[in-house]
Order: C-alpha cells, then structure tokens, then sequence
C-alpha cells in the first residue's frame, strides 16, 4: 500500500513565507509515486498537535510525520514519538539530543548562509550604508541570520551598520509595516526580515523606494524593481530525498542539518538593481560555502557591546552547537536581544 | 348605571395545581433539547451547501465530521481532550454574568494562571509532586482570580466598563508574559522557544486513568457542577441572582454588591487561571506563548452558547471540541482550508442563538394552559 | 390655535371599540370589551390595576394589535396597524410610562414626535416655532433642558403639550395626573377640559381619582379582570358606584385606628447631605428625628430631593456627607444594620428599586430572609420548599394576583408588585419603615390596604418615615409634616394642625 | 540633519504618522459601531466584518483593477453582514453580544476561506496624496502620504456629531437607542431603524478593512486584523458614544501602536512587548483616570445591554 505522509503546519499553508515553504515541499512529495500526502494547517503548538498526529496514525495510517513548527518540538513531538515507536517523526527546526527518542529526527537549515549572501548584496547596494532588520523575536535563530546578514554587508562595506526591530510575533501585519517605516525613516534603504509573511514588509518598503531582501520564499514578484535577493528554503528538494532515503532503507541522521551545499536552503535570483559587482562576489562567496570550508562565523568576532563573543583564530563552522545558542547581536548591528 | 355581569370573583392568590400533562410537565426540558438539535441540524444542512458549493459532497462531510469528533474512542478522547479548557475557561464568562457583568477576558487570566502555576512549582523544587501540584493549583487559581478581580475592582471602585478593561488585560497580561519569559523567567536552554523552567515530570498530572485525556476535563466538571450549585442553590448564588437581576433591588435590601462583584470575579478568573495551571501541568510542563492558544476566546462562545448555565457549558464545550477535532479530518480528506471550521461554527452559533426566539413558541409542547 | 403650515381638519373626533379581544399568550387581557367616546366629551376609564385599562387604550393606538375586534373613529371603522397610523387620523396618547427620550432636550423631543420631521432640521426656526406655541399654553416647560433634568410634573406637562403640538384631535391619557401634585392636576386637567367644551378635542382619561372623575369627566367606562363592567354618566354617578362597580363584591382593607404613644427617637439624620446622578447637591445638609410610633411625611414637588433622600436611607446612594443614627447606632445601609433595627423599605416604582423581574415571585418575597433559616440550612444552602411555602402564604394574606409563586414578578401588574414588596416587608417584625410614593399609580383597593398596613405599623411602634407627593395621603397618614424644597427642610407642622395654603406655599418655595 | 536622519525626532514622526495611518480601521469600525449603538444594539462582529471587508476589497481589486471598486465592495460586504446581524438580533430573546460573537467567527472564517488564493497576488492599491510636497525631509514627506480614507473617516466624524443633533435619521436613531418604548409610541419601527443602523456600522467597518488591504499594511493576509475591530468597538464606549471622541481615541490608539517599533529605531529596546502594548495600557490609563464610580456611563444609550 502506499506511505502516507503527515504534514502539521502551525499557520496557513498559503502565507506566502514559512509555511508555504513547506506546503511546497509537500507538493513536490504529492507529485512521487506510492506516496499519500496528508496535510493540516493551523494547527496551534498545543496538546492539539498531538491529537492531530494521532489522528493522522489513527484515522489516516500516516507513517511518517512532518510537524513544521518550532514549538511542536518539546514536548508534543517527543511524546508522540514515545507513544508510537514505530514510526518516523521528522520535525523541522528542534534540536534532537541523545535523550530524545531515536525514531524521532530533527532537520533544519543553515539558512543563515543564504542571509549572508543577501548581507553582502545589500551591503553593495546601500547608499545609506544603513540596512534594516524586521524580526518576531529575538531568538537564536533569529539571531544568526540578523548577524549572517550584517556579518555579509560587512564583507561588501565595512561601514554597514545592520537596523533591527522585534515586532515580538510572527504574524503581525500592522506592526511589520510600521517597524519598516521606522526604519525606513532612520534611513535606512536596504531591508531584509524573519517574520513569518515578509510580504507586508516586502510591499511596505519597495513602497517607500527603499529595496529588500526577502525570505523563506521568492517575493519577487511583490516587488521586481526592490527585490535584490532573498534567502529561500529548498524542502522540494529535501523531503524526496528524505523518503528516498526511508525507501532505501538508509537512515536518517536524527539530528540533520545542512544549508546551501546540501540544497537545504537557496538563494532568490538577483533582482535587476543588484550590480555586477556584488553578483560576482555574492556569486563567489555562495560557490565557497557549496564547496565547504568557508566559515561565517570565524573570530575574532565582538558583539555589539564591545564583547568578544568568537575570539580570534576560533572558527565557528555551522555545524557548530554553540552558534545554535546565540544570544548577542555582532557589532554593527543597532538593536539589543532583550 | 348599567352593569354588566361581571364574572363571580374566583379565588385570589394560587390557582390550584392543574394535572398536568406530559407535555406540560417535561415540555420544557423537551424544548431545551429539542430546539438546540434542530439549530444544530439546521446548521449543519446550510455548511453542507456551503461546501457543496465548492465542489465537496455533503455526505462525506457529514461522514467525516462524525468520525472525526464521535466515531471512535480515540476520536472522543480528542474531543473531551479539546474540550476540557473550555468548560473552565466558560465559567471565566457564565459567572459573572449571573451578575450582569460581560467580562471577555479569560484569556488573560489562563495566561496570569499558567504564569503564576509554574513560577511556584519552580519555587519549590524541593517539594513532593503532590504538595507542587497542590500549591500550582493554588497558585493558578489566585494568579487568574485576582487579575479578573482586578477588572471587577476596577469597576467597582473606578466605574470602569468590565468589558473594555478585562479586554485589555488579555492583551496586557499576554506583554507581561512574554515579557517575563523572554526576560528574567527565561530558562537559558529554551533557545528558539522563549519558556520558563520546565516544573519536572514528576510533578505533572497526567492522564486520566485508561484514557488520553489528561485530568483538565474533572477538573472542569467538577468545576462547572460547582458553579451550578453554588449559584443555584447557595445563599451566595441567590445574593448574586439579584443583583445580576437587579442591582438597586440587592442594595435596597442590603447586599454588599461590591463584595459580590469581587468575588465572583475573583472564582472567574480562578477558573479560567485554573484552565492555565492545567496547560501548564498536564500539556506543556512550561509556560510560553504557547498558552496564548486562544481557549479564553472559544470560552466566551462556549458561555454564551449555554446561555451562561454552568451545567449546559459541558455539553456546548465537548460540541466544540467535538467540531474541532473533526476539522483536522476535513482538512485531510476532503481538502477543505482549516478556516472551514470557523464557518462552521460560526453558522452553528448563528444558529442557535437564532433558535432562541423559538423557546416557548412551539406550539404542540405547549400543552393546555 | 396652534401653529402649523396646512389647517388640518380640526375639530373633536369619536372613537368607539367594538368587542375588542386581546390575549397575551394564553392570558386574556381583554374580553369582548365595548367603548363609546362621543365626540366632544372627556371620558374617564376606570380599573382596579391589571383590569386591562392600558391594554385598552395601546390596542386603540396600534401600539398592540388586538387578537379581535375593531376600533370606529369618526364612525367609520379604521384598521390601524400601528401609532404611526392612528396619529394620522389625529389619535394621540400619554402612556402611562414616559415615553420622551430622557437623553434629548425638550425640543428635541417636540420636534421628533411630528410626523412631518424635516430631514435636516433648523434649530433656530424651530425653536422659535416652538417658542411661539408654548406662549400660548396655559403652562411651560424649559425647551433646552434635557428631560432627564426636569421633575416627573414637568414631563408629565412635557407629554401633553407634545400632544397638543402634534394637534390631536382625540386624546387618550393613561393616569396622566398621577405624578402632579393635586393642584397641577386641576390646572392640565381644567386646561385640557376647556378644550374639549370647545369643541377641539374628545379626552380618554384613565385613572384612579375619583376626585378627578367627579370634577371633570361627562362619562365613565368601567373595566374589571378585562372584561366591561359597567358605564353610564358622571352626573348619574357617585364614587362609591364606580368603587363597586370597580371590585365587584371583594372586600376593602379598613385602615386601623390611630392608636398607641409616640417613643424615643428612633430614626435621626444629622446634617445629611447627598448629590444626584450629575453631581448636583439634591439633598442639602437634612437633619430629621422619626420617633417609633410615629409617622413623619415628607412632603414636596417631585424633583426636590426626596428620591436622593430616600435612596441614601435605601443604600442605594452613598451620602456626601452627614450621618444617620438608628436607636443610636450610626447606619450604612447594610444588611446586617437593616436585620438588627428591623428596617422595611417601600420604594417608589418598586418593579426598579426593589424587585428582579425576572425572578420569581417566591424569590422576590423572600429577598429579605433568604439567608437564614428556615430558607436557608445552615447559613448558606437554599431550602426552596420554605420559599414556597412562604411565599403562598403571604400572597393569600396579602391578596397577591399571580398565577403561580413560581411566574416572573415582571407579569405581575404593578399593583401586584407593590403588593409583593408589601409582602415581603411587612411580612415581618417592623422598626424602622421608609416609603416613598408607595400607592403611586394604585387602584383604591391596593391604596387603602396599602395605607392600613402602613398604619397598622405604625401602631405597632415602628418609626415611619413616608414620602409622597400626594399630600391628601400625607394628611391622612402623617402625624408630623415636614416640606422639602430645593433639597430642605422648609417646614415642619403637625398633621392635626397643618395649614394646606402654608404647606402649598413653603413646596413652591416661597 | 545633513546624513538624512532625523534621530530622535523619528518618535513623534512615528507616532503622528502612525497615529495617521494605524488610526484608519480603528477610526471606521469606532464611528460604525458609533451608528449602530447608539440605535441601541452592540455589534461585536465588525471584528469580523473588518477582515471580510479586508478581503473583498483585496479580491475585488485584484480582479477589477480598481481599488476604489474595492473599497465600495468591503462596504457593501460590510452592510450585508451588518444586515445579517441586524435580522438575527431583531428575534425576540436573542443576545446580541453573542450574535455579535458568533459573526466574528463566521466573518473571520469566510474570509480567510474565501481569502486563500487572494494572499499572493497583489492587487491595485489605494493611491496617497502627497501632503508633504513643502517638506524636504523625505520622513516628513513619508508621514504625510496620507489616503483619501483617512481623510473621509476625519470627515465622518463630525458629520455624525452634527448628524445626531440635526438630521431626521441622527434623531430617530438616538431614540431608538434611548428609548424604544418613546420610538415605538411615536410609531416608528425600531427594529427597521435599528436594521439601518447596523447596516451603516457595517458598512463602514467594511470600509475600514478594506484600507487595511489596499492601503495599509496594503495587502491581504490571515494575520491582517490582530483584534483592531474589536479594539475599535471597545473604543466606542470608551469614547462614550461621541463621534469626536471617537476620532480622537483612535487617532491616540495609532499613535501609541506606532509608539513600540519607533523606540526601538531609536534604540530603547528593553521591555519592547510592553512597550508594544502601549495602546492597551494607555486606553486602561485613561479609563481609570476619567471614569467615576459614582456617575453611570455618561452618554451611553439606554437600550444598549452592555450598560445595563
Ligand atoms: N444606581 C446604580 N445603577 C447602576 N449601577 C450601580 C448603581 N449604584 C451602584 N452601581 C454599581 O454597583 C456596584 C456596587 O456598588 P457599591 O460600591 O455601592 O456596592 P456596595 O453594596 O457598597 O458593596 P460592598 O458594601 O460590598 O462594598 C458598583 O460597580 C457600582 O458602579
Ligand atoms: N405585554 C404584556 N404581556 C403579557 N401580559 C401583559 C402585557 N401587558 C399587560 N399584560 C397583562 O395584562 C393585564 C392588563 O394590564 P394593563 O396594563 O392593561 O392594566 P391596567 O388596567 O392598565 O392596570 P394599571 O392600573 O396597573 O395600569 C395585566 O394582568 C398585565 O399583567
Ligand atoms: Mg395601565
Ligand atoms: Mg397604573
């Protein structure tokens, strides 16, 4: 019979950012042969999800789940894969350890990695050498792409400085505009998010003649004159790969990580206003993170409080759990973590 | 002068107790149950051609709706697991409605609830799981108890409208929590999910025996048959009949109202509070914006739904877990967006709050009178 | 006479009800009642309270529309589906419960009731026009106040002059002099009789004063328990006719005797002071000594005060400043000062100040007692057959008309309200007894059992303290008289020896 | 400044243009529910009425090209749910918070499922009008693209006041809310009035939605309305029933929400979620400040049950 598959989404699978992001990889699982997608939106980081992956077991045979949000993680998912250890639970984003079930897994993106390509095509192309920075909350995550995204406009123009406002959710419409206007009204000309929809920021500040980077999807289309680039998610490319493995038999590593070289994460096309220039650095930087071995966060580096966070000659690859910790934004950055 | 023959003068006061019918005797109960299924039906006819509309069959809506909130044990357990918040976060609303007051701010007092819940059981590490759970209990119950009495103080003493500001305390009371635990309650290793401590395992409560519905639904029932007592059949409840009724008729005959308004506010909000202490010790082991999940909200519909009964809140609430439930199988089977359930209740609330008028107006429950 | 654009066909109108039925649900209300009102006459329709009489006269106006029958006017049948309709045959009414906006100011209220309302609305001419209407009327009334801020006489005058703004040519009044003080009453109804000898209008009355009856009606219709009782010609009538005609052969309560000595103070209030809902002072610095034995009235026009005083002794409005002392003790309204010093209040309106409509009446009946035995076991669990039993044996004693114990006292008439709150208390031992306007609005059968229980109290030695606006029951009752102006004490007189010209003079304040 | 920042003075730019591009919603939804309880009846639904006007202004945009045909949609959507409401609530017995409730849902949840394909596309938005053309600080310019909503809604405001005094239909509504007994005994249908009324609120809520999509934030999505609908009915009360009093509320409300995101541009950072609740805070503030125990709700229309 055929593998049915669960997909648990935490908001709408057509926001245009993180969850559709998802939706497409599942579509591009739907499109496989003897596979059965089987998918629900909405569904909050409570004992719900729970219900919902039973209901999925129960009621639909899944054999495989993907919950997609952070929150599902601990304790949802870990007691659900308690409960059935049987069966396959890949979550998005959770930090898998050795005290976790082994049949539960955990993948994530260095998606930081495509921030710092958009890093350094914003940093050719401000003028103000301002960018800004609308994210939810101030957490690691969110951390290491504000700090991959200046730490890459650092490597375009020294002089970056990197704005960022927390609107303190992830879906809030009204407040993503204002932070950009503020922003915008600081100066600065460049800006990028991590918020679940960028589209309100996206349209807000291509509105304001300033130009964006965009995230999780491809904006743009919202705004082809603003749009420079942007750093994408891949689960198409991912999740079959994901089932081949299963059908190979292979195993999943529980704790699976990767960014642009493992195609986990990629980078938009470049807009038309980005410059030779920066195409052929960011161009240049992109095919050393495919290769391997460049590091973006290689000490010395200070935080904006004058610390010294990576010292010198200490190189932090991404693979690195320290960087999944980050609580300090890099200097350069304007904006305090708490 | 002409007179007409006024009829002999019958016997003032009571008329003598007729024989009454069946009709007559359980025509009221049977209007209670009759009339809130026919809505629910209706309902349920109208969401049908809204699906038909786009393209969906009906039948196998009404199939999978079935299966997915009663079909099976495990479906009712997801049902009954749904509902339990609701019952309690309901009387955070049916309470004090019994005072006349509209208070929308359950959520606010599960989240003060949770909050106050875990930051004893982490004060407190040293203690047996009985006495944490116990103390948590507490704590929930005092943390949403005092902040709904906040609103009713604020009403008594300031004269400030208790809807607006219990409203607004949702809002306050959701900064504050994130406030605290993305500031000083943070545990260091929550990284992407800002949460306090966890309370331990131990100190959880679990399920209730054989079933995977954790302890949250007694604690509702029970809460709920107390509420209905308590404003039925107690002094207490009587006091505030009258002044929900009345509030110069309970002055005029001496009722402290100001001493009524605080403490029902205070037993609303202990509920609702007592809602978050059990997402805290029976689902997430932790406070974070998790809790911020909505439940105070449904618990308002829930309240007015069962007309602010204490004992028809449980039926109300397992119907909307039910509905719920269900709507993670019409997401997968029939492909329909997860906002087809707020439709749906939606036209079930609709409904019955339509049907409302048709009490007493049936005419073959009427009986002779 | 009044102003307006297009004469209308002026001119007084007959009105004639033909074998009206109306049923309120299963309750008949009305039953097969016939009404003649001649062109040019003032009719006066009596009632014990509940008889049907407001029902009457709302199915006359479209405000309700009859299970059957039909309404002639001019002797021509006319369906009228709704006030809107019987205003354009030139129909008007008073009801009986204020039907002006208290939000609006006078004027507004004027203005709105015309059926012509312009889309927008010139203030400046229409004040003007009103200005000009009103200096042609007997009496006035302050056109930009807002009518919450005007005395109930003020509004009551506010009803008819609208009335009369609107150019009725028949006009119903449902107990239209209840809240104006005797000699008000004579000046509206002398005024509105004028007209009809003049051939302007026909008068539907309804009331509860014979005195008024007597003085101005040509012909009265009685009803009782819905159904025609009797009717005929003032002239070929005396009172006591139309009483029993009114209660057929039901037996009037007799007032007991004025017995027994007057005690120690027992009721004292130093220097009370109150503000009302503005912010106003309405009660100004009152100090009164009620002794137990003794029945102190207050008298005044409404508006003076006397609902702020009566509301601070209630509980029901915190003093700004002064004290009340009961057998010594300083009082707050609470419910255990209340149980301790045997206090009973009788407010007006009682179906607003002191009863839940939509409790039962049994409910209603024991709001005093419910938290203590028999009604509650152990301090705090409802015993609800004492409630029952209570509550069926106060309404046969004090003749409650209800179908059950267990119907909402909001379907009680208001005379069975007032009884119920009687009921409930006096029921018990009396101290203490403060009543406002109790027999506002109250067929004679309920005033005179009301004025016997009210004695009967007060022979028993509870200190009285009774606000009326009907000095006829002042005099009757009271052994002491004070009058209230401008939230004062004015004057003070013994009943026995009161002097009506001087208390008229001090309530009007001179 | 000659680096083109305005550092500090970005504050009081924030909250002015904020409180004139946030204050919109709130300054539609407060003035429709101003209509419609004054006639008596409380609609908490516009909060749903707010986000299907969002979305139908979005579609009918995105399909027609006109924004304007948009904006008179999300009216029109508005009045028939306000219609809705107004027929459920004229049935004896029924509550109409609860009604109110139930249309939230149901609002909220037709609009997102009919919303789902509206989310990517963009669809023609509102134009601005350029009031800054004197300034030559592009902040000030920014602040000063003010919609043509805005300025309707600033318009409405007093219209309603002068309407509740002067007009045949401010009169009759105010009466029907004061007094149903007066209206009906003047032989006028209150719950026809009171139909009209609501049908008004909504229309306007619809309204207020659709600035939302098609002009600020400016686009359509699920998390577009975080509650301003209902924020805006609890607004009314606070204003008490005043036209003005509700512009100016709403105006303060946008400014104190522009408030959170404008200090942390500027660099007060800690604290920024209660700083984010600051419309709250500022709205339980004033409340507490200007309210009596002693005196009822001043202005609050008699037949309204909130008020008792
Ligand atoms: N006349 C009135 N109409 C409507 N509401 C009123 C009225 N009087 C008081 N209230 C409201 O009733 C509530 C209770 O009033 P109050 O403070 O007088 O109570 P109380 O009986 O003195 O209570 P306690 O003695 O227990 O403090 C308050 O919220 C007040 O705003
Ligand atoms: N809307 C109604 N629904 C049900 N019963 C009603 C209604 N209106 C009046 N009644 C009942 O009809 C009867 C007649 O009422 P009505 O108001 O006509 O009396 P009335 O003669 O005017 O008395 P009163 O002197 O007290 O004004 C009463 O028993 C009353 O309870
Ligand atoms: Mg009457
Ligand atoms: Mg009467």
């Amino acid at each position: 019979a055929d593998t049915t598959i669960g997909f648990i989404y935490v908001g709408s699978r057509d926001d245009y950012g993180y969850n559709q992001a998802h939706a497409q990889g599942a579509a591009a699982l739907k499109k496989m042969r003897g596979l059965k997608v089987v998918e629900e939106e909405k569904v909050p980081e409570t004992d719900a999800v729970e219900k919902t992956i039973e209901s999925m077991i129960n009621l639909d045979g899944a054999s495989l789940l993907f919950p997609t949000s952070f929150g599902y993680y601990n304790p949802h998912v870990i007691k659900m894969a308690n409960k059935f250890p049987k069966l396959r639970f890949e979550h998005c984003g959770g930090l898998w350890s050795d005290k976790d079930p082994k049949n539960a897994g955990s993948y994530f993106g260095y998606i930081d990695e495509a921030q710092y390509i958009s890093g350094i095509v914003a940093g050719y192309s401000t003028k103000s050498g301002k960018l800004g920075f609308v994210a939810a909350k101030p957490i690691p995550q969110v951390l290491r792409n504000i700090n991959a995204f200046t730490l890459g406009a650092k490597l375009a123009n020294p002089k970056a400085t990197t704005q960022v406002i927390f609107t303190g959710d992830w879906s809030m419409p009204v407040k993503e505009a204002e932070a950009t206007n503020s922003l915008i009204d600081q100066g600065v000309d460049v800006l990028t998010c991590h918020v679940d929809g960028p589209k309100t920021m996206v349209e807000n500040a291509a509105r304001r003649g300033a130009m964006v980077c965009g995230y999780h999807v491809n904006q743009s289309p919202l705004a082809p004159k603003a749009y420079l680039t942007g750093a994408e998610w891949n689960w198409e490319a991912l999740y079959p790969k994901f089932v081949k493995m299963i059908a190979a038999g292979e195993a999943i590593p529980n704790f699976y990580r990767g960014g642009l070289k493992e195609e986990i994460v990629k980078c938009s096309p470049y807009g038309e206003a980005v410059s030779a220039e920066a195409r052929k650095h960011a161009d240049d930087i992109k095919a050393k993170l495919i290769a391997g071995g460049y590091t973006i966060f290689k000490g010395p580096i200070m935080d904006n409080k004058g610390k010294t966070v990576i010292t010198a000659g200490t190189d932090r690859g991404q693979k690195d759990p320290e960087l999944e910790k980050m609580d300090y934004l890099v200097e350069g950055v304007t904006g305090a973590t708490s | 002068m002409t007179t007409e023959a006024a009829d002999p003068v019958e016997a003032v006061a009571v008329s003598p107790a007729a024989d009454p019918g069946f009709l007559q005797r359980y025509g009221t109960t049977i209007e209670y149950i009759l009339i809130p299924g026919a809505a629910l039906v209706g309902a349920l006819a109208v969401f049908g051609i809204f699906v038909a509309l786009f393209g969906k069959n009906p039948l196998d809506l009404y199939f999978y709706m079935y299966q997915g909130a009663f079909g099976t044990w495990f479906s009712w357990q997801n049902t009954l697991t749904r509902a339990a918040p609701l019952i309690l976060t309901a009387l955070c609303t049916a309470l004090p409605a019994q005072l006349g007051m509209v208070i929308i701010g359950g959520e606010g007092a599960l989240l003060i609830g949770a909050l106050s819940a875990t930051s004893i059981a982490l004060a407190i590490p040293w203690a047996p799981p009985l006495v944490v759970q116990i103390a948590m209990v507490c704590a929930g119950v005092v943390g949403g108890g005092l902040w709904i009495t906040l609103a009713g103080a604020l009403r008594q003493y300031r004269g400030v409208n208790e809807t607006i500001s219990s409203l607004l305390l949702v809002y306050i009371g959701l900064a504050i929590l994130n406030h605290l635990v993305e500031g000083v309650m943070r545990d260091p290793s929550s990284l992407n999910k800002p949460s306090t401590r966890e309370i331990g395992a131990a100190n959880m409560i679990g399920s209730i025996p054989g079933t995977d519905v954790h302890w949250g639904l007694v604690f509702g029932v029970v809460a709920a048959f107390a509420s209905y007592i308590l404003i039925y059949h107690t002094v207490f409840g009587f006091a505030a009949r009258v002044a929900g009724g009345n509030i110069r008729a309970a002055k005029i005959v001496g009722l402290g109202v100001g001493k009524l308004i605080l403490m029902i506010c205070f037993l609303a909000g202990g509920a609702a509070g007592l809602a978050g202490m059990i997402e805290v010790a029976a689902v997430q082991g932790r406070t974070n914006a998790n809790l911020a999940a909505g439940y105070g909200f449904t618990g308002i519909l829930v309240a007015f739904l069962a007309r602010q009964n204490p004992l028809a809140i449980i039926p109300v609430a397992i119907l909307l877990g039910g509905i719920s439930a269900s709507g993670g199988l019409l997401q997968r089977r029939l492909g329909l967006p997860d906002a087809s359930v707020l439709v749906l209740q939606g036209i079930i609330f609709v409904f019955v709050l339509a049907s409302d008028a048709l009490y007493g107006r049936i005419a073959f429950l009427k009986g002779k009178s | 006479m009044i102003i307006g654009e297009t004469p209308l066909p002026s001119g007084a109108l007959g009105v004639d009800v033909v074998a009206m039925t109306m049923r309120f649900g299963g309750f008949t209300a009305l039953d097969n009642v016939e009404l003649k009102v001649r062109p040019g006459s003032f009719h006066a329709l009596l009632g014990e309270n509940g008889a049907g009489k407001s029902t009457l006269v709302k199915c006359i106006m479209g405000y309700y529309r009859a299970t059957q029958g039909g309404v002639l006017v001019g002797g021509r049948e006319q369906a009228i589906a709704n006030p809107k309709e019987a205003h354009a045959l030139g129909l008007g009414m008073v009801y009986q419960h204020f039907t002006l906006v208290p939000a609006m100011t006078v004027a507004e209220n004027l203005v709105l009731a015309r059926d012509d309302v312009p889309a927008v609305v010139d203030w400046t001419k229409e004040k003007k026009l009103l200005a000009a209407f009103l200096s042609r009327m007997p009496f006035k009334v302050p056109l930009d106040a807002k009518v919450s801020d005007i005395s109930a006489g003020e509004r009551q005058k506010c009803e008819i002059l609208k009335q009369l703004y609107l150019k009725r040519r028949f006009l119903i009044l449902d107990e239209p002099t209840s809240v104006l003080t005797p000699g008000e009453a004579d000046e509206v109804l002398g005024m509105l009789r004028a007209m009809v000898v003049a051939g302007d209008l026909t008068i539907l009355m309804i009331t509860h004063k014979f005195r008024e009856v007597m003085a101005f009606a040509d012909d009265v219709t009685i009803l009782r328990r819905g159904k025609l009782a009797g009717h005929g010609r003032v002239a070929d009538l005396t009172p006591d006719d139309m009483a029993r005609t009114m209660i057929g052969a039901e037996q009037l309560t007799v007032q007991p005797p004025r017995v027994g000595e007057v005690g120690e103070p027992r009721l004292e209030l130093t220097k009370l002071t109150a503000l009302d809902d503005a912010g106003a002072i309405a009660v100004h610095g009152v100090s009164l000594a009620v002794r137990g034995g003794e029945i102190v009235g207050i008298a005044g026009v409404s508006g003076n005060g006397q609902r702020q005083l009566v509301e601070v002794l209630a509980g029901q409005r915190e003093a700004e400043s002064g004290e009340i002392h009961i057998r010594g003790d300083l009082y707050s309204a609470s419910r255990k000062e209340m149980r301790r010093h045997k206090m009973s209040l009788l407010p007006e309106e009682p179906l607003k100040n002191a009863c839940v409509g939509g409790m039962s009446v049994a409910d209603n009946i024991a709001f005093r007692e419910f938290d203590r035995a028999p009604f509650a076991s152990g301090g705090w669990w409802l015993n609800r057959s004492a409630f029952r039993k209570d509550a069926e044996r106060k309404i046969g004693l004090y003749k409650i008309k209800t179908r059950t114990p267990d119907t909402p006292i909001s379907a009680l008439s208001g005379g069975n309200v007032q009884r119920a709150v009687l009921a409930r208390e006096l029921g018990g031992e009396v101290e203490v007894l403060i009543a406002a306007n109790p027999c506002f609005g109250l067929d004679f059968a309920a005033v005179a059992q009301i004025h016997a229980e009210i004695m009967a109290a007060r022979n028993r030695g509870a200190a009285v303290l009774l606000v009326s606006e009907d000095l006829d029951e002042l005099l009757e009752l009271s052994d002491r008289l004070v009058v209230m102006f401008h939230g004062q004490l004015v004057h003070e007189a013994r009943a026995s020896e009161a002097n009506l010209t001087e208390i008229g003079r001090h309530m009007a304040g001179h | 400044m000659a680096d083109g920042t305005i550092g500090l003075w970005t504050v009081p730019l924030a909250v002015f243009g904020g409180a004139v591009r946030v204050s919109t919603p709130f300054l539609f939804v407060s003035l429709g529910e101003c209509i419609t309880e004054r006639s008596g009846r409380i609609n908490l639904g516009l909060e749903g009425t707010l986000i299907m006007g969002a979305m139908s202004a979005y579609g009918i945009s995105y399909l027609s090209g006109s924004p304007w045909l948009g904006v008179l949609a999300a009216g029109i959507t508005g009045a028939l749910l306000g219609a809705l409401h107004a027929g459920i609530c004229s049935l004896p017995r029924v509550n109409d918070i609860a009604v109110g409730i139930a249309l939230m849902l149901f609002g909220t949840g037709l609009a997102f499922y009919l919303g789902k394909p509206l989310i990517e596309p963009t669809a023609a938005r509102l134009p601005a009008i350029d009031f800054g053309w004197w300034s030559d600080v592009p902040q000030v310019r920014a602040a000063l693209r003010i919609n043509v909503l805005f300025l309707i809604g600033v318009a409405i405001a007093p219209i309603l006041f002068w309407a509740f005094r002067t007009t045949r239909w401010g009169l009759l509504i105010r009466t029907a809310g004061e007094s149903s007994d007066a209206a009906r005994a003047m032989g006028y249908s209150v719950l026809w009035i009171r139909l009209r009324a609501t049908m008004a609120g909504g229309f306007l809520a619809g309204i207020g939605g659709s600035f939302l999509s098609l002009f600020y934030p400016g686009s359509w999505n699920e998390g577009l309305s975080s509650g301003q609908g209902i924020t805006a009915v609890a607004l009314v009360i606070f204003a008490r029933w005043n036209p003005m009093l509700c512009l100016w509320a709403s105006l303060a409300f946008g400014g104190a929400a522009a408030l959170g995101p404008a200090l942390q541009s500027v660099g007060v950072t800690s604290g920024y979620h209660l700083f984010n609740a600051a419309p709250y805070i500022l709205t339980l503030a004033i409340m507490i400040i200007t309210c009596s125990p002693k005196r009822t709700l001043t202005g609050a229309p008699a037949e309204l049950s909130i008020t008792r």
